[in-house]
């Protein structure tokens, strides 16, 4: 057991700090810094030059184009990547439609979109929940019927993160109806330019569009776009979930805000002459929360080098998620603490591109409430923190 | 001790409680807010005219009596309906520094006028590095003649948009941190030299950043003795402090109670999730916030309306607004993860209410801030 | 509304007051503030005190002795025997048994039983739990057989409060096992001196008897101490978990608890120079459970008001039971940390009456980890916080 | 990076384990506790011979390693058995102190004798007014001629009873809380001047307040140079602090794997209580805490091997204090709550796992002095 890094990860990890200093953009760097929302451009710009690098995928098999790293270089590559504020690859694509179509999509597939997608030339979002679905994913009611060479899919799917975006949607779909819930659904890929598809979006409570629902009207779908076998797409789903758990822990991005918390806090007086950061009830709730992420990176590394040794990642990683988002919220309430007065305002043109108004309070603390609020969803998707602490009865305990 | 209330606050709450249950449903709330003022005029004449913006005043100076429990009850209901009509800003704070502050004439001329509706106010208190502490002005009003000129800046001032006058926290001596030398001045809104940035709340509710630059105003604008006006400002922020934990136990019950119907109805895995014991012993926790929330503000209510010190009035309302701090963090989050990402939309009113009790947090002193006070006290 | 004591009220008030001073011995109360283990002689003697007075029990009926006391004096009287440290009477004859007996007992029984209770010339203690019933209560399988004017009781009890003193026990005992299972237990009074009993203790966490295990051979019991029916022994326990309920938020005892740490932590030097009281961390920590305290005050005085109008003490009380003991407890631990190193010594015999040898720690300190063990029970019985919890939600929320 | 034991790791985790199964079981305990002395003369040399008690010693100073995930590896199993025999008071803290000060002589002298498990040792460095700062040191040890002379008073001396020598921290110079003028003296445990109150603590580990009236010791008898002993004892703290740590992680997973099984058995209302949801997610909370426990103490424990700054190594140690302090409240708490009334009693293990967390928690700097000293770090 030992925690230093080798001379060639210590080489590795500056590599990654001299790249990303040299390469990635200074304009995105600023929005990062200054809690400005990213456009869609951004991150395609970004995702392009990490292409250019070769370092979109560093968990995909070499031969579509992942990295070969050791988990400790992929470590390395996370950590430095959150820390610096350069953003991860958008998820749909890289980190949760691709391993589906690696792992059972047929070699045309293969060919068609995972090019597309480490390029970042095709924008991906996910149809898995449905209004009456939630955790109960299962019970989805969005159907597919086969006729002749299609699928004529009917139904409706929510929570489409950044859906008005998307070229292209990943569904699962009813495919049998007689079958027990689990047993009748089909992962289906979807050209968001077909015909009877409408996207709306849905408000949050920061009042910003980023989800949307995505409603199928007699949407009529290629059969080969079908992942796999009809009816086995549950299967492949599970897969899929595991893989999106990768850096659920969101490790790195913690560390970040809390550094920019921590200075936040040094420059903000207390009220009667001292810095927020001195006061000690405030620096002893920063301390537990700088803890629990030095405790929960550890359980990720633990978690990383089980998987290293040829365990699978177990259920004992639904603790990552729950940990995970529980930390990030909390550091939310942190901000809007050192916020005070300036948490309040809701002031979205403050933080959007090109703003050159008044500006209310220090950084991103008068948008520190909106982060608070939109936050709120992390312990409720990608499986609640209640299933969580389901799976962990049932798979850990034995309950 | 006397737990019921008299005929007269049980027929104010029942005003109110049948006019937010009959014309402020989330519907028409949404609607006011997204107009230019963010508050109906309609209902505040209405308010004026059904006597609720006597509520805080004393009989002496024309008002219902000014009972923290009257206050009390009246918040209560608002919170059930989010109520974004400028009530605090203008009848408790501003109102209540007048109140507290005014000579006969500066009463006559303006809590008349409040009380009928057609005076709006708003009180510059807080300032960028002040956080919480009252006693911390940087803002200054310099003797000149007769009259005094102001410089400084000021933030979150409540109802700031709209406000006919402003009840400007400045200091005449002193250094910062002195609790004495601290004076409050009205201020007409239109005076040269103030610059507002107007916005718009995350609980709905209009505030302006106010910029005070070599504002002139007439010595007979100062509210009381110079340099002496801290102690009731202080008072004043505590009743306004007791005054939104009391809409906060209104809003919290509506939490609970949408929470509750929510979790009767919504199936998961075939069944109601209410019917999941992890859920219901959590909801049983947020009725017990509720609870307790309700009891310490009855608690803090009835201590302002005693004899007691300032000290132990003082010592009341951070306890009140310490334990309702708590309560709020817990029901409001808790409401949202027991809706799922329905209550992440803006969509339902849950949202909104987890907004307002998150701001209700905030203001007037954080948790940490009333139980390092209490302690201190 | 309003919060002060009429006239009457502080006389009342400062009556209580002068008689606590006059008549609660100096012997016992140096025990209770030095934490020093009360004897049964100490309990009996101070209820023959009160008896005196006629202040035994403000809750009974006036015809049986009660005091016929206003809530407000009952609260004035509670609150100034908790802050003065004087004990209430022990609960299983006055608060347990007596209000069953005069509620559904017979003349007889209730000329035979009361007068003693109050008197303190009989100790009564509590026959519910079996070993394996816990918070089934219900399931209870101590049977007692009719065999002409006797019932043959056998089974066992266990948790028996200060059994080793008792000179009666009141038990719920099965009369019909073919009922179910709430509708075949009856309630019935035995005398301990009965052939066939047999106590033995039970060692708690603190290495103190304090509870017990009764075990009933063939011990022949009487018809004539049957309470009311056969077979209707439940309802009546229900009524009796009512009254249970009373005082358990304990209130005034943590507020004497919380005065006491406050001039502990005033004079426990917090190792740099300052007090523990100084100490924001723990000074924001007490704060936040004095206020706790206080707000739980509130709850009950509400709770009185409305049973005063007439209104049931309703499943609302729960909350009571919950919040007090969570109160107790996190009081306990306030005094560990006040003690620190202090904490961990486990000297019985220094807080056992007469002790004269070296003392460890200040005052009752190297005491705190005992007191914090053994009061984990509180959240256990008289209905665990669980059973509290599935109150609320079924019968406030109709979950 | 590499989370896997080495072999010789590997067979002292078997090789402790395999004792603590085979022959620790909770009435052999319970036995040992309750002899005079509370602790087995006859597993102390079998510790000897199987090679333990050099496990925290370098190999220069004749010991296995002196690596601090070697001790956690130890530990943690002792943890299980909840083993009282006197390992952390002789082979960590007294002996850590010779192996950081001693000369080459003094080593000579004691660590051999400690490794072969005939010279028990204990540590006063807490006083009554101390609290967990260990700058505090109001013992005096006056230069009087070639002796010193000790005046003080020390309390939870632990090993105090049993202990043939006593390592003291005493002032040489400088005023209390100086960071200066601190040295180490060792003393016999039968010096003339020398009174002890001995206890056994909650946890049944035997302890000790110890008085030093004019406790006169030889020039020779100072450990390091006069003045320099802080920095050494903060190091042999912390590496005790890790050390118990270590040992709750165990405490914890025999907590949570106890209530698990239990609560898979105890049935009530017709079913096992195991099946109840709400006590489900208390379980898998209990689960995440001992998982989280359990990653920072690695986390410290390899800290502490790598040639990190002391400061850096004390701020791990702190974090994994303070953390492992949350847990074992939660983890211990719930154990006994999950139970009920049966974890009340003296009777079950469970019970005697929370009194031996609890007495950890204590140990060393409690959770808010962790978090604070972390803070300021």
């Amino acid at each position: 057991m030992n925690a230093d890094f080798t001379a060639e990860e210590l080489k590795f990890q500056k590599e990654v700090q001299d790249f990303l200093k040299a390469e990635f953009p200074q304009d995105i760097k600023h929005k990062v810094d200054n809690g400005i929302r990213l456009e869609k451009d951004d991150f395609v710009r970004w995702q392009k030059i990490l292409y250019k690098k070769g370092w979109v995928a560093p968990n995909w098999p070499v031969e579509y184009g992942g990295t070969g790293w050791t988990p400790t270089q992929k470590y390395i590559f996370a950590m430095e990547m959150g820390l610096y504020g350069a953003m991860e690859p958008v998820a749909f694509g890289v980190k949760m439609v691709a391993p589906v179509i690696y792992s059972y999509g047929n070699e045309e597939q293969k060919k068609r979109f995972l090019p597309d997608i480490l390029a970042s030339n095709v924008w991906w979002c996910q149809g898995y929940s449905e209004p009456n679905s939630g955790s109960d994913l299962a019970s989805l009611k969005t159907t597919a019927v086969r006729d002749g060479d299609h699928y004529v899919v009917n139904g409706t799917k929510t929570w489409t993160t950044l859906g008005q975006y998307a070229d292209w949607i990943f569904c699962l779909v009813r495919t049998d109806s007689t079958a027990k819930k689990q047993e009748g659904i089909s992962f289906l890929l979807i050209d968001m330019k077909t015909p009877g598809i409408k996207v709306s979006p849905i408000y949050l409570l920061d009042d910003e569009p980023e989800v949307n629902e995505v409603h199928f009207d007699n949407v009529r779908v290629p059969v080969e776009n079908l992942i796999g076998e009809e009816n086995q797409g549950w299967t492949y789903a599970k897969v899929l979930l595991t893989h999106e758990r990768t850096n659920i822990a969101q490790v790195p991005n913690s560390k970040l805000k809390l550094r920019k918390l921590r200075d936040l806090a040094a420059n903000t007086p207390d009220g009667f002459g001292g810095s927020l950061l001195n006061n000690t009830v405030f620096a002893r709730k920063l301390a537990e929360v700088e803890i629990q992420v030095l405790a929960l990176e550890y359980a990720e590394l633990r978690t990383l080098a089980a998987v290293s040794v040829g365990k699978a990642p177990g259920p004992e990683s639904s603790i990552l998620k729950v940990v995970g988002t529980e930390a990030t919220q909390f550091i939310d309430e942190l901000y809007m603490e050192v916020a005070a007065y300036h948490s309040l305002p809701h002031i979205p043109e403050q933080f959007a591109e090109g703003f050159d108004g008044d500006r209310v309070g220090k950084g991103s603390l008068a948008n520190s409430s909106n982060v608070y609020f939109n936050n709120r969803k992390k312990s409720i998707y990608g499986g609640s923190n209640e299933i969580q602490k389901n799976i962990i009865s049932k798979a850990v305990l034995g309950l | 001790m006397d737990f019921s209330y008299s005929d007269e606050q049980q027929m104010l709450q029942d005003s109110v409680q049948k006019f937010v249950y009959s014309q402020y449903d989330f519907d028409t709330r949404r609607k006011i807010i997204k107009t230019d003022t963010g508050f109906s005029a309609e209902y505040w004449s209405l308010f004026a005219e059904l006597g609720w913006l006597t509520v805080p005043f004393k009989e002496e100076d024309g008002g219902f009596g000014g009972s923290a429990v009257d206050l009390m009850v009246v918040m209560e209901e608002f919170g059930k309906g989010m109520v974004v009509e400028p009530f605090l800003a203008t009848a408790v704070l501003g109102g209540g520094l007048i109140s507290e502050l005014g000579s006969a004439a500066q009463k006559e001329a303006m809590l008349s006028a409040v009380m009928e509706g057609s005076l709006q106010l708003a009180t510059a208190y807080a300032e960028p590095d002040s956080r919480y502490n009252l006693a911390s002005v940087g803002t200054s009003a310099k003797k000149d003649g007769a009259s005094y000129v102001i410089n400084g800046n000021k933030v979150l001032v409540l109802n700031g948009p709209a406000a006919n006058k402003l009840l400007v926290v400045a200091r005449t001596s002193g250094e910062k941190f002195d609790r004495d030398g601290i004076s409050v001045f009205v201020v007409d809104a239109s005076a040269s030299g103030i610059s507002k940035r107007e916005y718009t709340a995350v609980d709905g509710h209009r505030a302006a950043e106010v910029q005070f630059n070599d504002v002139k105003v007439s010595a007979d604008s100062l509210l009381g003795a110079e340099g002496k006006a801290l102690t009731a400002l202080e008072r004043v922020i505590d009743r306004a402090a007791l005054a939104v934990s009391a809409e906060a136990v209104g809003a919290m019950d509506c939490l609970l109670k949408k929470t509750v119907e929510y979790t009767k109805t919504r199936k998961q895995f075939g069944v109601a999730i209410g019917t999941f014991q992890a859920l219901q012993h959590r909801m049983s926790e947020m009725f017990i916030e509720c609870q307790l929330a309700r009891s310490i503000v009855i608690m803090a209510a009835m201590k302002l309306d005693t004899t007691a010190s300032d000290a132990e009035k003082a010592k009341a309302v951070a306890a009140a607004k310490a334990r309702v701090g708590r309560a709020m963090r817990k029901v409001g989050q808790e409401s949202v993860q027991l809706h799922g990402g329905i209550a992440c939309t803006d969509e339902l009113d849950v949202g909104h209410y987890f907004k307002r009790v998150t701001t209700i947090e905030n203001l007037f002193g954080n948790t940490d801030y009333q139980l390092v006070r209490y302690a201190s006290l």
